[in-house]
């Protein structure tokens, strides 16, 4: 019975849903709503207002930029609740008596992974600091980060892996996006202009497109760090298992 | 939609994509469902490139394909993989 | 406008998110200090709230563009004075919740996972600020959603049993919500292009996608209605709120639940204006009915728990019925007993929950049964509890008075006298339910070994922001008329 | 600012005055009971004082106002001291004192709470009575009918917790009846729910179907508290059940709060003219008839005297809504001058009805033969006041009763004198067996013995008796000296001239 | 008659109802998770689809590029805020249910529902 109810409930959801699409504007016309109104400026000014030949990123970091603070705090919030259900490592490393993988690793694997490792690593720095001028950004590059060093715990373990990226670093950099994003907020007030004005207006206007893409880079590289460790800190926090913290020797 | 090659692609994707969705709730082995989910999360990729947005294709295929993935095999390792009867 | 106050809002949002990112780092080097800073990061924003006192323009509002991008093309923050006065309710009831959390989560939660309790408290706070004074429907669901992990989290922050079961319920409702929010939001983004609240609202009369605006504002009704937990989608309210620790559950159903209701306003107000009522009237019926349907339900649930968290946590769902009734009644008194509804009722309720974790943090007591006789040992909780409870049911001069007058008043004039009366049987069944525990408390004899001769009041960190919060209903109620006047231009400003 | 009124904080000392007794109870906490028990009287003292000082004024037809704070435009919390409501304040105050005297010997457990809730119903009440408007009146009204709710229990046996639930039923229903009228008044009514004028102009532009349904809440509403029937079920269990200084505030003050609220409603609100347009004052006329009648019926079925006397309240606080029904001019004075007449006697019976509990700890009526021996002095005063409530001359009841039957006369309406001269006849046959137990019957009676000897060793204790003799004394005096000046007269005729112009 | 022409948004609709399907109907924990997921993408899609534009191409600037050629920029910044949200509340909700199976030794609601009657009564 209340599964059937629950089916109904779904099956009239979707015909309403269907509905509301039969009456919507037709995709992609260039007259539509979405495509006239407030986006031309994004894409004929972004270039010259927001120094950002990727769009998105112009919109990401510059135009809509309290939403990616809202967005890296997010990430941030997200981490803070994982530790906060499953609970975080002591000071120290963990033990490994938890063999993530039913896959004996191979010396080849392992020797492979050591090797490209570095490179996905070197691929995701690239990312970031390109963002702003094709696809991809800071957090495209932190979560690859966060891939590669998945990548890494699988096939080393979460011991070596906890020690490669250490309580200490991670403590100190998790909340690095979240505070880099506030920090140049802070200096657009202090610059003159408003919260996260990047184009400050008591810097001369020959030196606004430089301060605007360094002020990017700096964001992008905020979150990428800040994204890369709430990801390995999440993983380590999902992994580990009850009380398996070995005391800091 | 004027049938053209793109358009075909795209039905092919969504369709297929339709087919994923529903196979990775449905199955019973939750390692086959996540591991269809991944496979979804690709298409999904795939189909937000054709729709011209390579930063969300990046994006998704990092993070939908590939960290989210990572997190539901370590959540199934760390419970059961059989969905229960 | 002008000064440097202008940028105190966005200040007060974002100082805690900043705060927050500290705190690991800080407990990594001196765990004792991370409550004192949590309490210091909000005391700022708090403090820097206090500062815009009389800035606000009544019937006017601050317009705050941020990055200077002017509003249909970057993030503006809307300011208007029941926003203003909202954030203020949401900084001052996070700093008692936060400052009573420092003795309590000692007790309840386990050492390594206090710093992240203190994160997930800091999130939550500021991010119920923005919630209430963005003015772009994007930044409203990343707000949201910032809010909506932090609490789903707390919930399971104990890691006791029920308390993750509750949680995973909670998450289990709240997900698909947000994520009918992001639908609504772009279902409304399809047909205007815009996302600013303003914009939308100019753009929304002339559309000639009716269909598609219904659509939209139905689900983003239904979304908040999730997270407000009115009535019939209620299930997950009062598992979370009795089994939370007890400072969070203060702030969950005390601001969280409220915020999201009025997030219902700013949508009905802001978004869809009274141009484009024709368009949302029956949904906004549907809304009345089942506000009306959570008042007496929630009430009457209340009525019959034995468990006093959880008898709060059900008039919890009773008076977000109030909230919704004042909404709906769309007339700036209804809407100005809405928001007062949200601060007192937040003020009191917060309260309530404060002095259940005084009795629990004490005893370790959550049975109704087991508070007969409690005065003789905790009078000031005691005290503080029927203080609260005043409120709760709305006896003058308490704050709960004045919200319900123009409640009440509010549908009168609407012409809806029904939902006046469901309003007032809603009051006498909170009567009803908090009489009982007050009777209990100082007209019974106590069982034998619950309680003592001995007063063993809370600790200070505890029992002063219990309260305080219990005086401030007071005080909401006899200088109400300091607010009144700005919240009604406010209000009809809104029209 | 009503037209004509003197800005004064004059109004806020009655209501002050009494925090006294919290002030002196919070320092002393369990030490000093005495001294603490003396203050919480003098408190009650002052503020009778404090109104007492402003009767030259008040006859003059000056008017007092004292804002406290305002709301929203038209809607604000603030006191205003008319005629009328200077004449409950009055008669009030001095209840009030005098019941905290006798209060302090007959209060022997839990005396600060008791004290506290006391002088803080006290101070509510007289705020109520000088409030502006019915929204400030209804503020007050509330504190007071749940700081009362303490006083109800204060005995906490099973009876006493039974009479508090239900007191609590009733009321906190009537103050929701309540509270939507005043609400629907302040709509209907152009946002103003004022006393200022006598008869609210905005008011008239109303439909019918909305003048009615505002004047049966606030009737209703009010009607719990002056137990008007059927909304009279928690007067008899309160009464009994509370301490006697209690319940002779309840009877003598609090019941009279809800006629006094009905008044505000006929007189200031609606007033005269609109509520017979309206044409239902009749009806409620008929309930107040019903429950003369019904009241005294069922007093004569109670053993418990303070039962009986509980009853026979709620006949008797029918007479001012019947006097205010009548539209006439000598009803309505009636209608007033009960309220005063009506708090002397009943509380005075109350208070001997306390004596004889505390020292010879009798309840029943049937049980108290030759109790006027024992207690002479105190039962002298019971019979007179009970010979006053049938009506006898010279006493205040005559008086009463008189005024009303030559306002129903006035009316045209002679079915009400019937009805008046049957209630007389009931409250005769419940009161005179009362008394003819007390002074007739005595132990051994039938077997031949004497009556006892005069014994006044049980009556020494001045506290007591004090505010019994005086009530006694005042019930006659007032009935003989009917003009003087401060005497209900006056003040009610002053009244009547202004709603009767 | 735009829902032929509309058929992207129709898909993510649907996908949205089957992703609601598997959060109401299936018992297991992980397939809720899965189809909050599927919610989550299928609005995600269906915002990128609004943004397209017929023969569009990618919003980054190139030498010789139209502006006005390119697809909407908006939505997909948005989503890129949305797919952060979605990944968070899918380790927060496996972080849960990780705690929830240690705890209870099973992942099906039924269960762990039932249990709660049980627990009450």
């Amino acid at each position: 019975m209340k599964r059937l109810v629950s089916l109904l409930f779904i099956g009239a959801l979707a015909l309403l849903l269907l509905y509301v699409v039969s009456k919507m504007p037709p995709m992609g016309e260039p007259t539509n709503p979405t495509m006239t109104h407030v986006v031309p400026r994004y894409l004929e000014k972004s270039e010259g207002e927001a120094h950002a030949r990727n769009v998105v990123t112009g919109v990401i970091i510059n135009y809509r930029g309290f939403d990616t603070l809202g967005e890296v705090t997010v990430i941030y919030c997200a981490l803070a609740a994982v530790l906060a259900v499953l609970g975080r490592e002591k000071r120290g490393r963990i033990r490994d008596y938890v063999e993530l993988s039913g896959i004996p690793s191979s010396v080849i694997v392992r020797t492979m992974v050591a090797l490209v490792v570095p490179f996905i690593v070197l691929f995701s720095l690239y990312v970031i600091l390109h963002g702003e001028m094709s696809p991809g950004g800071g957090f495209q590059g932190g979560a690859v980060i966060g891939a590669s060093m998945i990548i890494f715990t699988t096939v080393f373990g979460l011991h070596l892996s906890s020690v490669k990226v250490p309580l200490k670093v991670r403590a100190a950099l998790e909340g690095s996006a979240v505070i880099t994003f506030f920090l140049v907020g802070i200096a657009g007030i202090l610059g003159g202009g408003n919260f996260l004005a990047y184009a400050w207006p008591r810097v001369s206007q020959s030196l606004q497109p430089a301060l605007v893409t360094w002020l990017t880079v700096l964001v992008e590289v905020g979150i990428g760090l800040g994204g890369a460790m709430v990801f390995v800190s999440i993983l380590f926090a999902m992994v580990r298992e009850e009380g398996a913290d070995e005391p800091l020797a | 939609m004027e049938p053209s090659f793109g358009a075909l692609l795209n039905v092919l994707l969504l369709s297929l994509l339709l087919v994923t969705a529903l196979l990775a709730v449905s199955s019973r082995d939750l390692l086959a469902s996540v591991i269809l989910f991944s496979a979804y999360s690709l298409l999904m990729a795939l189909m937000w490139q054709r729709l011209q947005a390579p930063d969300l294709a990046l994006t998704e295929a990092a993070v939908g394909a590939g960290i989210t993935t990572v997190l539901f095999l370590v959540a199934i390792f760390r419970t059961r993989r059989r969905e229960e009867e | 406008m002008s000064g440097a106050y202008r940028h105190f809002p966005i200040l007060m949002v974002t100082i805690p998110f900043f705060g927050a990112a500290l705190l690991p780092f800080l407990a990594y080097l001196r765990r004792k200090a991370v409550p004192w800073a949590s309490a210091f990061f909000l005391a700022i924003s708090g403090g820097l709230g206090t500062f815009l006192v009389g800035k606000i323009p009544p019937g006017g509002h601050l317009s705050y563009p941020l990055g200077g991008w002017e509003p249909p093309y970057g993030i503006e923050l809307r300011v208007d004075f029941s926003g203003y006065f909202l954030m203020m309710a949401v900084a001052g009831i996070s700093l008692a919740a936060v400052i009573y959390s420092r003795r309590y989560i000692e007790k309840e939660v386990e050492g390594g996972r206090i710093t992240a309790y203190y994160v997930l408290f800091l999130l939550m706070s500021a991010s119920m600020m923005g919630f209430v004074i963005t003015g772009d429907v994007f930044n409203l669901f990343v707000m949201m959603e910032i809010l909506s992990i932090s609490s789903y989290a707390l919930v399971a922050v104990t890691g006791n049993r029920n308390a993750v079961r509750a949680a995973f319920k909670y998450l289990l409702m709240g997900a698909p919500s947000s994520i009918m929010v992001l639908l609504g939001v772009g279902l409304l983004y399809s047909v205007t292009g815009t996302l600013n609240m303003a914009d939308l609202a100019a753009r929304v009369g002339d559309t000639g996608y009716r269909e598609v605006l219904i659509a939209s504002y139905a689900i983003l009704v239904l979304a908040f209605m999730v997270k407000a937990a009115v009535f019939p989608l209620h299930l997950w309210l009062p598992d979370a709120h009795s089994i939370a620790p007890s400072p969070i559950s203060a702030m969950l159903s005390g601001l969280v639940v409220a915020v999201s209701a009025f997030a219902v306003a700013r949508i009905t107000f802001s978004v869809f204006t009274v141009h484009a009522w024709g368009l949302v009237g029956t949904t906004l019926e549907a809304l009345a009915v089942a506000g009306a349907a959570a008042v007496l339900f929630g009430g009457i649930m209340a009525i019959y728990q034995k468990d006093f968290k959880m008898m709060i946590a059900y008039s919890t769902i009773s008076h977000m019925g109030y909230v919704v009734l004042g909404i709906t009644a769309l007339n700036p008194e209804g809407i100005t007993g809405a928001v007062y509804h949200i601060l007192d009722h937040g003020i009191a309720k917060a309260c309530l929950f404060m002095c259940a974790g005084n009795f629990i943090y004490r005893k370790g007591f959550r049975k109704i049964e087991q508070l007969k006789g409690a005065w003789r040992e905790m009078p000031w909780t005691c005290f503080a509890f029927s203080l609260a409870a005043w409120s709760i049911i709305g006896l003058p001069p308490s704050a709960g008075f004045i919200s319900k007058w123009y409640l009440v008043y509010g549908s009168v004039r609407a012409g809806k006298v029904p939902y006046a009366v469901v309003l007032l049987v809603g009051s006498i069944l909170a009567a009803v339910y908090c009489f009982r525990v007050v009777y209990y408390m100082f007209f019974q004899p106590a069982k034998e070994g619950d309680w003592g001769e001995r007063l063993s009041e809370a600790p200070a960190s505890m029992s002063v922001p219990t309260w305080a919060l219990s005086l401030a209903t007071l005080f909401f109620g006899v200088f109400s008329y300091l607010f009144l006047d700005s919240l009604l231009k406010a209000a009809a400003q809104l029209l | 600012m009503p037209e004509g009124a003197v800005r004064s904080v004059m109004p806020l000392l009655p209501i002050l005055f009494p925090w006294i007794s919290l002030l002196a109870i919070a320092i002393f906490r369990r030490r000093a009971l005495r001294l603490r028990l003396w203050l919480c009287f003098a408190g009650s003292a002052l503020s009778f004082l404090a109104v007492i000082v402003l009767l030259p004024s008040v006859l003059d037809g000056k008017t007092y106002y004292f804002k406290l704070a305002s709301i929203v435009e038209g809607l604000e919390i603030s006191l205003y001291v008319d005629t009328l409501g200077y004449y409950f304040s009055l008669v009030l105050a001095f209840m009030w004192m005098l019941c905290t005297l006798y209060s302090i010997s007959y209060i022997d457990h839990k005396q600060n709470r008791y004290f506290a809730f006391l002088a803080m119903c006290g101070s509510f009440l007289i705020g109520a009575a000088y409030s502006r408007n019915m929204f400030t009146y209804f503020i007050f009204y509330e504190m007071m009918t749940f700081g009362s709710y303490p006083l109800i229990i204060h005995e906490e046996t099973a009876m006493a917790r039974r009479a508090g639930y239900k007191y609590l039923v009733y009321a906190i229903g009537g103050d929701v009846l309540l509270f939507f009228a005043i609400i629907t008044n302040y709509f209907w009514g152009g946002g103003n729910v004022n006393f200022d004028q006598w008869g609210l102009p905005t008011l008239a532009a109303a439909s019918k179907a909305a003048l009615l349904t505002i004047f049966s809440s606030y009737i209703a509403g009010f009607g719990v508290k002056a137990a008007i029937m059927p909304l009279h079920g928690w007067v008899p269990d309160a009464h009994p059940a509370a301490p006697s200084p209690a319940s002779a505030l309840l009877s003598g003050v609090i019941l009279k709060a809800g006629a006094f609220g009905i008044m505000r409603v006929i007189f200031n609100l609606f007033g005269i003219d609109l509520m017979k347009e309206l044409g239902v004052h009749w009806v409620v006329a008929v309930f107040a008839c019903i429950t003369i009648v019904l009241a005294s019926v069922f007093a004569l079925t109670q053993d418990n005297l303070k039962r009986r006397l509980a009853y026979s309240s709620i006949g008797q606080v029918s007479y001012i809504i019947l006097g205010l029904t009548m539209v006439s001019r000598d009803g309505t004075l009636g209608g007033i001058m009960q309220l005063a007449h009506h708090a002397l006697m009943k509380a005075c019976l109350f208070l001997c009805a306390g004596v004889i509990l505390v020292r010879t700890g009798k309840k029943n009526i049937s049980d108290m033969k030759g109790v006027g021996y024992q207690l002479p002095v105190s039962m002298i005063c019971f019979s007179v006041c009970a010979l006053a409530m049938v009506g006898t001359p010279p006493s205040v009841g005559f008086i009463t009763k008189w005024m009303l039957g030559s306002g129903a006369m006035e009316a045209g309406l002679p079915v009400y004198v019937v009805v008046l001269l049957v209630s007389s006849l009931l409250n005769a046959a419940y009161f005179l067996p009362i008394i003819y137990v007390a002074f007739f019957r005595w132990e051994g009676d039938e077997e031949g013995h004497h009556h006892p000897a005069l014994d006044f060793n049980s009556e020494r204790d001045p506290l007591m008796m004090v505010p019994v003799v005086i009530l006694a004394l005042l019930v006659v005096v007032v009935g003989i000296w009917v003009t003087v000046p401060g005497f209900p007269l006056s003040l009610a005729s002053r009244v009547a001239d202004l709603v009767f112009p | 008659m735009n829902l032929w022409h509309n058929f992207h948004y129709a898909v993510a609709m649907v996908l949205f109802c089957v992703g609601l399907y598997a959060v109401i109907m299936r018992r297991n924990i992980i397939k809720k998770i899965i189809g909050i997921n599927i919610m989550e993408t299928s609005v995600f899609l269906f915002l990128i689809s609004i943004g397209y534009r017929k023969g569009g191409v990618a919003p980054v600037h190139v030498e010789g590029l139209d502006p006005s050629r390119m697809v909407n920029p908006l939505p997909q910044s948005l989503i890129l805020t949305g797919i952060v949200v979605a990944v968070s509340i899918t380790a927060l909700a496996l972080s849960l249910a990780i705690l929830l199976y240690r705890q209870f030794g099973t992942l099906d609601v039924n269960r762990l529902f039932r249990e709660e009657e049980e627990e009450a009564g």
